[in-house]
């Protein structure tokens, strides 16, 4: 670290102010009322990582569920049919609404977007903090509707299941619906906050690479969400007067409910994704201690991403009943996709390539992303082809497929970047060998539980069934045993996080050698963020020893 | 890349503007604080645009698939009252961007005058829409499952399955009345006018709120920013019925 | 590397499979080698590039020329693919012009399946081999998924709307229809049977009908006599358009009180109504037609199975 | 280097109001325009131009809006960023329609548009469960009719 120390000029390490952001008021009240970005994250954070539980739990039960074809643990059936249906529609709402599209942007995004950009705080402080109310309105709505006894439709809520089937169907696409509006006006307060309140001297190419993740994300925030926010009413509206738009009963076209649907989330994947491979960019060229290869095509390629992924949400419905010339459009704009995202990965190698690699478990988890990521993206090309696809879809090939580019990917994202910040946002530094153990079976986990489905998938196994013909059971079973290695691996990460909580605060301001401006304050934060406006002076991601660069 | 020197000239700015009430500590200058709340506010009305702008693709969609009864139920909408309201909120517009001129310029009664006449023009608005609507509750141009008006020239499914195939198969099929489309259209309607109509609503508070402050004389030249974004507000709602008024009162 | 493609995919029930097996198998082994572009690299930098203290790292910024590289590469690859994908695509969706075809009607949670000669069967489909089958579908409830593996066919069910699949058997045997289409409680139970006959025994399932009537006369269900399934012909096979059962006149004689007395004839004879006298009119009306009545039946010869006829008889005999 | 900041530098917080755009005059004269465009539209809407009512109704309407969006709402005189924005929000809708129609459009070629309502007499219930035995034989005919 010394040596480290003396090849960067911004390391600040000043005696620790004795006052920051945790500490400067205390009370129920002052974090009920903060407007501090900080605060606000920090309690997303809480709010996503309970709902990461909460979900979590769920997948659990599904996989346990799935162990046999029977579904009986000691002697008892463990859920029926109908339990089974709302536990992995609740599986999947609480971790795509609640969980993985508030995750990195909402949380570590609030915490770390404007200390990045040297700003005091974001463009709307009291619009943040009325997002993050926003958000706990709608898990509230989320839960009341689970305690009511939850709704079977599948996360999706295709029509006309959704319209025709009992439960609280209406209270929880209200909840989903409020969830949006807070997704959008995060989304506008990061593009105001970019836009407006760079550091002196930050240009747009000198915003580090997890802002334009950010940027990108918070543009398909603002523009597609709106559309999930109007779907979700016609399917309140369709459900209680029959207005006659999705339920073929009464005139209505249940694909145009599909197409209404994926407009927005299809662009809501890229809401996931694309703050982890922010999150990735940050990491890599950190860990390699070297500048980041290609700055401006992987910043290009997070714009085009999102742009891209307004226009190709019809692959979803392939064999869902939309018109030949619709598939075969969208499947060759599918294709787009594949491109920046190849780009990003092969100027992530380029960073490491003559890199000083430090493996620490950031760094680790960034490469788990990497090849996790690579498996996820290749095997969406088996997706996106049309003729593979007809064979695969609506199989567990898919849900393997977005469960390696949704966890594998985003997730893994999530909790490097959540070790990344965690001095930063707590001032302590987590205990390095068994953050290694938890990556460690996070991995072995996870490629346990979901390269199995692959094969169940293309084997013919479709997805979102209870019962299933007993040539899958090994493989059921085998992905039952991953999960269990994932929730160990989740829960030891959890418990030395949070043990590191009881140590007096020990993390120096910059413990990776960091280049970006969140580095140059006191771990943790100090209210107002920095002592002095800070200026930027050199480009980010720049690791040459400062006599050179002179 | 920058130098230092601009920064320290941007600190000197904020030193000179601190003194300014509305002036959040976050902003460096007041401009950079109008310019950032003007962003926001431009991002909030594309929501808006992309929320209306469902409403515009079920409709799109749907009169796509019930061209015939679409067309028939146009005619019930009445084309003076919508012509009227066209002609009540472009005058509001017009009172409003008056209003903002006037704020900039400080002149506080003529941001009064102005704001009022265009909440006057809101609630005109609004009279007419109440006629417009009792007028089809009256008649059973409900939306939805409430439809029951029984005038319509056409059993609607059965017309639309004249394809050749069907052609030999509708004889034996009894005529079932169906109210699909028409239903269809008058969910559609009430759905957009409603939504509008809300906007209106939510648009007459807030008007009276900044015309309440602009009474109390909290604009001037280095402050309007809440009449410059309500401004921007009424007018999308504005610019919403632009489109509106043709797809449901002039098809015919 | 067939051990391979069987790991992974469902046994091949037509010359189509093939073709998608061999792409997949194809996207498969590019997989891998594009994995293993990545995933190597990562872990050799990882070790080759390993933390050593005091090393300075050079400052690459870019380089244009390999980065517009692997951008058109990849371009040029997926181009390819999504060819390849279009090709087999339209084999998937333009379905030939002699294709027999095969109604299907889902429901929650069963298949029906009507053939062109108006047999049904439930959860139980019966094609000939090496003959392509199309199968037009719709939805009584909400939307289903018509998903053979073996087959490697899968297209949505749509309520209100016909959608259209369809495949060439080549594989005598059993093959498993699910559905993959989330359709609530029953979802995961929604199997159903494609048998693929040779000529012989299609044209025997035929002959018979389909498989349904065999309830109606192996006695397991009261509700299921071949009384039913002869109410059942009555209604669907336009026997009701001429014929009441309640003793009112129509363009044919009433079906209500006849079985077992003598009606007269136009020839002036009389006959007695029972099973033989029954056969014969339904397969040759015009031979005898009951007093006042025009001989404008037509003949349901090739129309009614054995056991269709057999239920009529019944039906006949239960309107006492 | 950002832009915003030089700005902020050579004009002060004021410099927003310093500048002199439209202008009473100029608003008045875009309302007339507005007021003799919705004449034309609902004049226009009294002929039959078969498809073309919608075309001009719409193109008419679009120039109405752009008025209001350029002048009524300052973006002629704006910064630019908020012009974008606004652009990108109907370029979007514009997306969404485009495909939506896409698939609308192209639907029938394929699958015959058929929405006889052979559901109604079909409902659940009617029908005995476990056996889809069609008891309406009106609906038995029609379907046996669409099928070939």
């Amino acid at each position: 670290m010394d040596q480290a120390i003396k090849t960067t000029p911004r390391i600040g390490d000043r005696p620790r102010p004795r006052k920051n952001y945790l500490n400067e008021t205390r009370g129920f009240k002052s974090w009920a009322f903060t407007l501090d970005h900080k605060r606000i994250g920090i309690m997303y954070l809480i709010g996503v990582l309970f709902s990461f539980l909460l979900g979590g739990i769920f997948a659990l039960l599904v996989r346990l569920t799935l162990l046999s074809p029977t579904h009986k643990i000691f002697g008892q059936v463990l859920l029926t049919a109908e339990q089974y249906n709302r536990v992995f529609t609740l599986h999947g709402a609480i971790m795509v609404f609640l969980f993985i599209i508030p995750a990195i942007p909402a949380s570590l995004g609030n915490f770390v977007l404007p200390l990045m950009l040297g700003a005091k705080d974001v463009a709307f402080p009291r619009l943040n903090l009325f997002s993050f109310y926003l958000w706990l309105t709608g898990a509230l709505m989320a839960l009341t509707a689970m305690v009511f006894g939850a709704v079977d439709t599948g996360w999706t809520f295709y029509t006309p299941y959704s319209t025709t089937t009992d439960g609280p169907v209406t209270l929880m696409t209200a909840a989903v619906f409020v969830l949006g509006f807070s997704s959008i006006f995060t989304g506008l307060n990061f593009i105001a906050t970019v836009h407006k309140l760079r550091a002196p001297g930050m240009g747009w190419f000198d915003l580090p690479l997890f802002i334009w993740g950010i940027y990108s994300t918070a543009v398909i925030q603002v523009l597609a969400t709106p559309v999930l926010g109007i779907t979700l009413v016609l399917l309140m509206l369709e459900r209680s007067f029959g207005i006659g738009i999705f339920d073929p009963r009464i005139g209505g076209d249940p694909v145009l409910f599909q197409h209404f649907f994926w407009f927005y989330s299809h662009p809501a994947v890229y809401i996931m994704i694309l703050p982890g491979m922010a999150i990735i960019s940050e990491l890599i060229p950190t860990f390699s201690q070297k500048t980041i290869f290609g700055y401006r095509a992987i910043a290009y390629s997070s714009v085009s991403l999102a742009l891209v992924s307004f226009i190709v949400w019809g692959h979803h419905m392939f064999v869902a009943g939309q018109s030949q010339l619709a598939t075969v459009v969208f499947s060759a704009l599918t294709f787009l996709v594949a491109i920046p995202s190849g780009v990003k990965v092969f100027n992530w190698l380029g960073t490491m390539y003559q890199g000083n690699i430090k493996l620490d478990t950031p760094m680790l988890y960034a490469m788990s992303f990497l090849v996790l990521f690579a498996i996820g993206g290749l095997t969406g090309i088996f997706l996106g082809t049309l003729a593979t696809d007809v064979h695969l879809t609506d199989t567990y090939f898919v849900v393997a497929h977005f469960h390696y580019v949704m966890m594998g990917s985003t997730v893994t994202a999530f909790i490097g970047g959540l070790h990344y910040w965690w001095p930063k946002m707590t001032g302590r530094m987590y205990s390095e060998k068994w953050g290694r153990v938890g990556c460690l079976l996070w991995n072995v986990g996870f490629n346990m539980t979901f390269l199995t489905q692959f094969f169940l998938g293309s084997k013919g196994m479709p997805r979102r069934y209870y019962n299933y013909l007993d040539q899958f059971q090994p493989l059921h079973a085998f992905s039952t045993v991953g999960s269990w290695i994932i929730g160990l691996g989740l829960f030891i990460t959890a418990a030395y996080l949070l043990a590191s909580l009881r140590k007096p605060a020990d993390a120096p301001d910059n413990p990776w050698n960091g280049t970006t401006l969140e580095w140059q304050t006191s771990s943790p934060p100090i209210t107002h963020n920095f002592e002095e406006q800070p200026v930027l002076e050199r480009e980010p991601y720049d690791y040459r020893p400062v006599v050179a660069a002179r | 890349m920058s130098t230092t020197s601009v920064d320290l000239h941007a600190h000197g700015h904020e030193a000179e503007h601190a003194h300014d009430p509305h002036h959040q500590h976050h902003f460096t200058t007041m401009e950079q604080q109008f310019d950032t709340s003007k962003i926001g506010m431009w991002l909030f009305l594309v929501t808006e645009v992309l929320l209306f702008g469902g409403l515009f693709v079920g409709f799109g969609m749907m009169q796509a698939r019930y061209p015939r009864e679409f067309v028939e139920a146009h005619t019930h909408l009445v084309r003076w009252q919508g012509a009227l309201n066209t002609v009540v909120l472009l005058i509001s517009s017009y009172t409003m961007v008056l209003a903002v001129n006037a704020a900039k310029k400080g002149i506080k009664s003529k941001q009064v005058l102005f704001l009022a006449l265009t909440i006057v023009c809101a609630c005109i608005f609004l009279v007419v829409k109440y006629f417009e609507y009792s007028h089809k509750f009256e008649e059973g141009w409900l939306p939805a499952k409430y439809y029951s008006y029984k005038g319509d020239s056409l059993p609607a499914c059965m017309e639309k399955s004249a394809g050749p195939e069907a052609a030999a198969a509708a004889p034996t099929t009894p005529p079932a009345p169906c109210t699909n489309g028409y239903a269809t259209f008058f969910s559609f309607y009430f759905m957009m006018t409603g939504l509008h109509g809300i906007h209106i609503l939510v648009g007459i508070i807030i008007l009276t709120w900044v015309l309440i402050r602009a009474n109390r004389g909290e604009f001037s030249s280095s402050y309007y920013t809440p009449v410059d974004l309500v401004g921007l507000y009424w007018h999308l709602v504005d610019m919403i019925w632009i489109y509106l008024f043709p797809l449901y009162y002039l098809i015919q | 590397m067939e051990w391979l493609r069987r790991l992974m995919m469902p046994a091949q029930g037509s010359e189509f499979a093939k073709e998608i097996d061999n792409m997949y198998m194809g996207l498969f082994w590019l997989s891998v080698v594009l994995f293993l572009m990545i995933a190597i690299p990562t872990v050799y930098f990882a070790w080759r590039y390993r933390y050593r203290p005091g090393r300075v790292t050079p400052h690459n910024t870019h380089n244009t020329t390999l980065e517009i590289t692997w951008t058109v590469l990849p371009l040029l690859l997926c181009v390819a693919i999504f060819f390849w994908g279009l090709k087999g695509w339209m084999e998937y969706a333009v379905a030939p012009g002699e294709a027999m075809e095969v109604q299907i009607t889902a429901k929650k949670w069963l298949w029906q399946f009507e053939y062109p000669d108006g047999s049904r069967t439930i959860n139980d489909l019966h094609v000939p081999i090496n003959k392509p089958v199309k199968f037009i579908m719709t939805s009584e409830d909400v939307i289903h998924d018509f998903f053979v593996p073996d087959m490697r066919v899968k297209h949505d069910i749509i309520p209100g709307r016909y959608t259209e699949v369809w495949f060439n058997p080549t594989v005598h045997g059993q093959h498993v229809i699910t559905c993959a289409e989330y359709c609530g409680k029953g979802h995961s139970d929604m199997h159903a049977v494609l048998t693929v006959d040779n000529d012989a025994e299609f044209a025997k399932f035929l002959e018979t009908g389909g498989t349904e009537w065999e309830d109606y006369f192996n006695g397991k269900d009261p509700k299921k006599t071949p009384a039913d399934w002869g109410k059942v012909q009555y209604e669907t096979k336009g026997c009701n358009s001429c014929h009441t059962i309640d003793g009112s006149k129509s363009k044919g004689p009433t079906w209500k009180g006849i079985y077992g007395h003598m009606v007269e004839l136009n020839n002036g004879t009389s006959v007695l109504v029972d099973d033989d006298y029954l056969r014969e009119s339904m397969l040759y009306p015009n031979a005898k037609v009951v007093k006042g009545f025009e001989p404008i039946m037509p003949t349901f010869q090739g129309l009614l199975k054995e056991n269709q006829i057999k239920g009529l008889q019944a039906f006949i005999k239960s309107l006492q | 280097m950002s832009t915003q900041t030089q700005t902020a530098t050579t004009h002060g917080a004021n410099a927003h109001a310093k500048h002199e755009h439209g202008g009473t005059a100029l608003y008045t004269k875009i309302l007339i325009a507005l007021l003799i465009l919705t004449a034309i539209t609902v004049f226009a809407a009294g002929f039959d131009f078969g498809q073309g009512n919608v075309v001009i109704a719409l193109v008419i309407a679009t120039i109405k809006a752009s008025l209001v969006g350029l002048f009524f709402m300052h973006l002629v005189w704006d910064k630019p960023v908020n012009a974008v924005i606004a652009m990108a929000g109907f370029l979007f809708l514009g997306i969404f329609i485009m495909f939506c129609l896409l698939d609308f459009n192209t639907r029938n070629n394929f699958i015959p548009q058929n929405m006889t309502p052979t559901l109604v007499p079909l409902a659940p219930g009617t029908a005995p469960a476990g056996n889809v035995i069609r008891t309406n034989p009106a609906a038995g005919q029609a379907e046996g009719g669409e099928k070939k």
